[in-house]
């Protein structure tokens, strides 16, 4: 059979442009972006709609389509993971200190390294810091508008990517968390004995998930 | 009170002294005192947010005296926290004073329980996040990405990481690197080839080359380190030119040379 | 109903068998055998008509189930050959001279290629610069204001995107470098003698963002 012949106007049809997202995605082991979609197909296509049919068509199938972040990629089934023995890569096993770090940024961010301290009543090493930098999972934000201008930490696409996330708001306990205030900083109460020296400020976390 | 007076009563009791010492040998397993807060809240198998403060306060000051007791440091924030548990709980025990400033007593029990409220809720929604199905694990990402086009593009790419390691990495060769200092200490090859070239004529029989080294190297490990590696490559080189034999008998024993042709 | 109870010389059903062989050759490095299928899948299974079920399923889809010699492996559609230009590009890292000159203009900028060559003590090669001009990391700043009104370099909107910041204000000073473990790697043996305070840097380029 011949392919469709694409005027230079005419939008291949949504069928094609199905087997195009597809395929692009089955040949990259990163999640891919829309843009990036968008830029590959001919002009005129739809990738987004492309994806919500390709989705349907991998439901309940060995491979699944998945969202991370602003980007798509397909993955295979959870259930089957026993099969997989041969491919899994041994990780290096996260420490105590680093898992609950990554939460606590998960959870918080974009939270400056004095309220992960406080959070934990302890100090937070600097491998501990280093190693979730180096995996990717934790990135640099914003600079908190406060004296001292503390960096923050945020996670990042390969943590969403990594825990099969399609965004941080599905990170899971996270309403009932913010419904119990345990996502509010409350900074301690100010002993009378002077003013208390901590000059981590009131932390609004909540802008990266509100709309 | 009543309650913690009851608990006071019943605090000699055997099972709370092995609980204690429980804990003793597990005191290098907590994550600060906070941590050992939140173990000890546990035995009290209430909700956090109704957690009796003034009992957690006894049960950390117990623990930190026995602690200390039997003599094992503890890390200062343990000390720091005792303190600050042992001035909350008198308040917590008189009454206010008229005209008192300041939060009161029962405003710090609440942020503490907030705190370890919040440090549970942590834990758990981390493990609860490591029990996801995780990429690499137990779900994969295509094996075998395909590279089927013959357009090759190179593309660079640096992370924030390398960014940063990059310039901590000048910032500290500024700092710490005076290049007049790193000779003072460091013995090239090429200053040891020279010598060794001039006192070919003097090795006759089997010698040791550490009795090679020059006058003042000796003296400091640094030093003889530095001249001890110069010189064995320097000998290195020199048997690779046919000008030297080298013998050691074991690994780490003496390296013995001599001209090459000596009989 | 029930889910069919498997007895232990029962293969599950012929779908989940279909399902099993689409993740292990989705995820699998190399092409797989069928003795290799056999292997991995639960016992009874018939991986051979599992494998026809699912070429036909691929058919005139953009992904193609293909044999490879004795073996098996999923392969985008020949005709779409042309969306996958952009994964042959090959990934370099930046050499060090080029990402350390890109440190500096990042957190000196703007600099001029006189006081890059200061700070690293080297000369800055011409294809270093064209490289990161290249790259779209760096551009020309305004020219500074002194004899010979040498140019300066500043990065650029991509840089920023690149490396996730919102301004190269958010870039971590010494001081954080340090506690992030980052500058605890010291370039010079230890000596016996001389000083040991490795805490003497006075250079905390934070100058550079305070207002």
């Amino acid at each position: 059979m011949e392919p469709a012949e694409l005027s230079l106007f005419e939008a291949p049809p949504m069928g094609e442009q199905e087997r195009m997202v597809e395929a692009v995605l089955f040949a990259s082991t990163e999640p891919v972006t829309l843009a990036e979609l968008e830029r590959r197909m001919p002009q005129g296509c739809n990738p987004a709609e492309a994806l919500a049919h390709l989705r349907r068509r991998y439901e309940g199938r060995g491979v699944h389509l998945v969202q991370v972040g602003p980007a798509y990629a397909l993955r295979t089934a959870p259930d089957l993971g026993y099969l997989m023995h041969k491919e899994s890569v041994e990780t290096r096993k996260l420490s105590r200190a680093a898992i609950e770090t990554l939460a606590i940024v998960a959870y918080h961010q974009p939270v400056t390294r004095a309220e992960i301290e406080e959070i934990r009543g302890v100090a937070v090493s600097r491998g501990t810091v280093d190693q979730l930098l180096e995996l990717d999972w934790i990135r640099l934000g914003r600079r908190r508008m406060t004296p001292g201008r503390p960096v923050t930490f945020v996670v990042t696409e390969a943590f969403l990517a990594h825990f099969g996330l399609e965004s941080a708001r599905d990170l899971p306990g996270l309403k009932e968390l913010r419904a119990a205030g345990l996502l509010d900083s409350r900074p301690l109460p100010v002993m009378d004995t002077g003013p208390d020296d901590d000059d981590t400020a009131p932390s609004d976390q909540s802008e990266l998930f509100e709309d | 009170m009543a309650q913690t007076e009851d608990w006071l009563e019943t605090r000699k009791a055997p099972a709370d002294r092995l609980a204690d010492e429980a804990l003793i040998i597990d005191v290098e397993g907590f994550e600060g005192p906070l941590d050992l807060l939140l173990n000890l809240s546990r035995s009290q198998k209430v909700d956090l947010r109704r957690i009796s403060v003034l009992q957690l306060a006894e049960q950390y000051l117990k623990f930190v005296n026995r602690v200390v007791a039997l003599r094992i440091e503890l890390a200062a924030d343990y000390l720091v926290m005792a303190a600050w548990l042992a001035y909350l709980k008198s308040r917590l025990l008189l009454p206010p004073e008229p005209g008192e400033a300041g939060p009161s007593a029962e405003d710090l029990a609440a942020h503490l329980a907030f705190q370890l409220e919040r440090l549970s809720a942590m834990r758990d929604v981390a493990a609860r996040l490591m029990a996801r199905d995780q990429l690499g694990r137990d779900f994969f990402a295509r094996g075998q990405p395909e590279a089927a086009s013959t357009r090759r593009a190179v593309r660079y790419d640096a992370s924030l990481l390398d960014l940063m390691r990059a310039y901590a990495r000048i910032r500290t060769r500024d700092d710490f690197r005076p290049y007049a200092f790193d000779r003072e200490h460091v013995f090239t090859m090429e200053q040891a080839l020279d010598r060794m070239r001039g006192l070919l004529g003097y090795m006759g029989a089997w010698s040791d080359l550490t009795s090679f080294l020059p006058e003042g190297w000796g003296a400091s490990p640094a030093r003889r380190r530095s001249a001890t590696a110069a010189h064995f490559a320097a000998v290195l080189e020199m048997a690779k030119r046919g000008q030297v034999e080298l013998k050691q008998s074991e690994i780490f024993a003496p390296l013995l040379m001599r001209r090459k042709g000596e009989v």
